[in-house]
């Protein structure tokens, strides 16, 4: 562990703030993006279902 | 319709459309006197700024111009023909940018003596400046052609062209400026005109080809 | 000269907006024939012009034209190819007889002239062209078919701006080309005369 | 020299079950992997002697960055096939993959930018990398631009390939020239991402955290891809069998 305590490690000597800016942008990013891709494939997939389904019936 | 009468027929479009390339020239007188009134008139300012100013001037006059070539043809019919004529589509596309090149760039060249007293740009410096503009420019209607092909079915592509064309429009600014920048400092330039050329006959064989996809994919 | 220039094609689809419009559509149509295309309004007739012309890629299908497959690079057919779609190709900015020299660059001017009387437009080579109706528009692109020499014709709709006699007139025009060996593929919603003995092909979706 | 697998790659209904398997696996091992090197970066690995803790922010800049580029890099490629091979795939590839590099160099471009706050005491440096970060976001939103702005379907498809065969030839030109004006404005001071030779305890966790953005990229693609194939092929009997029978 290249800390001794943890609250060094969340201030990582004044630039904390930087780092964990930088890591706190990118996972949002990061997850933003995974989390549309897997949204709006299953709504695709619900739409497709929900079209094929009306489509049987009639 | 063979190549001749279709460049005849250009030639003639333009005669008849004297105000388009007008425009693009008033558009770049425009752009220049931005820099004066926005930022300072002063010769501490203008005179090292000026390879610059002009250059993204001519960038955005050229794209400007460029932006609306293939559009009246494409509504009124006449792309379509072309693409029929079994004619070669990119030759037929480069007679078009050469007509074009011709009617901007000419009265351009012609009023940059003036526009170089009003930017205080000395003698020796102006002949680098045209330099640069005879060779990089080509570079410029080239690229700029590909965007007009691509957005040519779009009623309000000016602004999209402006987004897809100018990141490529990046190497020749930088190039030509630093010519112009090599050459105020009493440096050697011509290593950046040899690249200008470069990029010029590279765009010389690509954009033709890519200019031509993009229309016949936009005429339907 | 009766050159091989037959044009077949093998099944075709073309699907457009989302649509198919037609599946494994076959047809031959050989030198001196009239072809005329059937089928409702949107049934896809002016994109099957626009396919053989070579404005539009079919998804499938082969193309022949005297033998050479051109279902990629249709330029070995469009050298002898006259297409006449919705948009006439007539250019605002130039008069009559400049937008007929630039299409038929080798006719000299009282060929031109005579053309232009014959859709009835004489006297109006030297008027610009914005000037003119949508329909004395189209009746300029239909000259071209007296001053070209291209020997297979792709007309949409060719009679929609004539008047009856106007109409005749070109049917009589169609009649001396395909007699000579020329190749008309027509779309139209009038009846045709059956002195052109036309072949009919049936759009089947 | 059997072209089976390129044939393979370019149906739809093909490439659709094939990622239907592997997604799913690309996801567990990158995100694994980013993980175990972002952690190792951010806590284990010992600090940069000039920079200091800062340094650790290159574990996500540098993954980044190189995603970017590669994921442009994909971009001209498929362009070059779609145009030339007409592959149906491509446009596919091309849609799906445009927002991801974008937002790869988005992440580049702030952590570039707030790395060269302790380092040089501003918030944006005209460094060579990150201006040509800069200028490949911008090339990814006019490929976005013209995707999104063209309605008709091929046109689009066309438009965007040939748009990304232009951008992939200019980019090393754009590349070259940027570094070249960087050495003419700017002295020669220690560029941010430069990465120094670095210990192996510096540049493991590092090799870690890209292979890692790699496979959450790839994954992240296929489904996007997924999307698009049924967005584009809801007419054909394979799409309605894939949804009503196994209910994915």
């Amino acid at each position: 562990m290249a800390f001794e305590s943890i609250n060094e490690f969340i201030s990582m000597g004044t630039h904390g703030p930087y780092v964990w800016s930088v890591y706190g942008i990118s996972l949002i990013l990061l997850f933003g993006s995974y989390l549309s891709s897997v949204k709006a494939k299953k709504n695709q997939i619900k739409r497709l279902k929900q079209r094929y389904l009306r489509e049987q019936k009639s | 319709m063979t190549y001749l009468s279709f460049f005849n027929s250009e030639v003639l479009a333009i005669f008849r459309r004297k105000q388009d390339a007008v425009n693009a020239l008033v558009f770049f007188l425009l752009v220049i006197t931005l820099f004066p009134l926005g930022v300072s008139p002063s010769k501490e300012f203008l005179q090292p700024a000026a390879g610059g100013i002009i250059w993204c001037a001519v960038a955005l006059a050229i794209l400007m111009s460029v932006e609306g070539m293939f559009k009246e043809d494409y509504n009124d019919g006449s792309l379509e023909q072309l693409v029929v004529s079994g004619l070669y589509l990119p030759v037929l596309i480069l007679l078009k940018l050469v007509v074009q090149w011709c009617a901007v760039m000419l009265p351009l060249l012609i009023l940059m003596p003036i526009l170089s007293q009003m930017l205080f740009i000395n003698w020796e410096i102006l002949w680098v400046l045209i330099l640069t503009l005879i060779i990089g420019s080509p570079a410029l209607f080239l690229i700029g052609t590909i965007g007009a092909a691509l957005t040519v079915s779009l009623r309000r592509g000016a602004v999209l062209m402006l987004l897809i064309i100018l990141p490529f429009y990046l190497p020749v600014i930088i190039f030509s400026t630093g010519a112009i920048g090599a050459a105020q400092v009493g440096q050697p330039y011509n290593g950046q005109l040899a690249i200008l050329a470069a990029i010029s006959l590279m765009t010389l064989t690509l954009s033709p080809i890519m200019a031509a996809v993009s229309i016949k994919a936009s005429v339907n | 000269m009766h050159s091989n220039l037959d044009l077949s094609i093998s099944n075709l689809f073309i699907e457009r907006s989302e649509r198919v419009l037609c599946e494994n559509f076959s047809c031959l149509i050989k030198a001196g024939e009239v072809a005329r295309i059937m089928g409702e309004n949107g049934a896809g007739k002016s994109t099957l012009l626009k396919i053989i012309a070579g404005i539009l890629q079919p998804l499938e299908g082969k193309i022949l034209f005297a033998g050479e497959d051109i279902s990629f690079h249709r330029d070995m057919l469009q050298k002898h190819l006259l297409y006449l779609g919705h948009h006439a190709g007539i250019k605002s900015v130039f008069s009559v007889a400049e937008n007929l020299k630039w299409y038929c660059p080798n006719k000299d001017i009282d060929a031109i002239e005579e053309a232009l009387a014959i859709v009835g437009l004489a006297g109006y080579s030297d008027s610009p062209a914005h000037q003119l109706s949508a329909g004395q528009q189209r009746r300029i692109a239909l000259a071209r078919l007296w001053l070209t020499d291209k020997k297979i014709w792709l007309l949409d709709e060719p009679f929609t701006a004539l008047d009856v006699k106007g109409v005749s007139v070109l049917e009589g025009k169609i009649k001396q080309h395909t007699n000579n060996g020329g190749m008309v593929i027509l779309t139209t919603h009038q009846s045709l005369s059956d002195a052109l003995c036309v072949k009919e092909i049936q759009l089947v979706s | 020299m059997n072209w089976i697998w390129f044939h393979k790659l370019g149906s739809p209904k093909w490439f659709f079950q094939w990622a239907n398997k592997w997604s799913k696996f690309a996801f567990v091992i990158g995100v694994l992997m980013l993980s175990i090197g972002i952690v190792w970066g951010l806590g284990f690995a010992p600090a940069d002697y000039q920079q200091g803790n800062s340094f650790r922010i290159i574990y996500i800049h540098v993954p980044t960055a190189i995603l970017a580029q590669s994921c442009y890099l994909g971009l001209g490629v498929a362009g070059l096939v779609s145009l030339v091979w007409r592959m149906k795939m491509a446009p596919v590839f091309i849609k799906a993959v445009a927002p991801l590099g974008a937002v790869m160099a988005l992440i580049a471009l702030l952590s570039g930018a707030i790395w060269g706050k302790p380092t040089w005491g501003a918030w944006w440096v005209w460094d060579a990398r990150l201006t040509s970060v800069l200028i490949l976001f911008l090339l990814y939103m006019g490929v976005i631009a013209i995707q999104n702005s063209l309605d008709d379907l091929q046109l689009a498809d066309k438009a965007v390939a040939v748009i990304s065969v232009v951008g992939l030839i200019n980019l090393p030109i754009i590349k070259y020239s940027v570094e070249w004006w960087n050495t003419l404005h700017q002295p020669a001071t220690f560029s941010v991402t430069e990465a120094p030779a670095m210990p192996m305890a510096m540049w493991l966790p590092l090799l870690l955290s890209t292979l890692g953005m790699y496979g959450f990229i790839a994954a992240v693609a296929m489904w996007r891809m997924q999307t698009e194939v049924l967005i584009r092929e809801h007419r054909s009997n394979w799409v309605k069998k894939e949804i009503l029978d196994n209910g994915i």
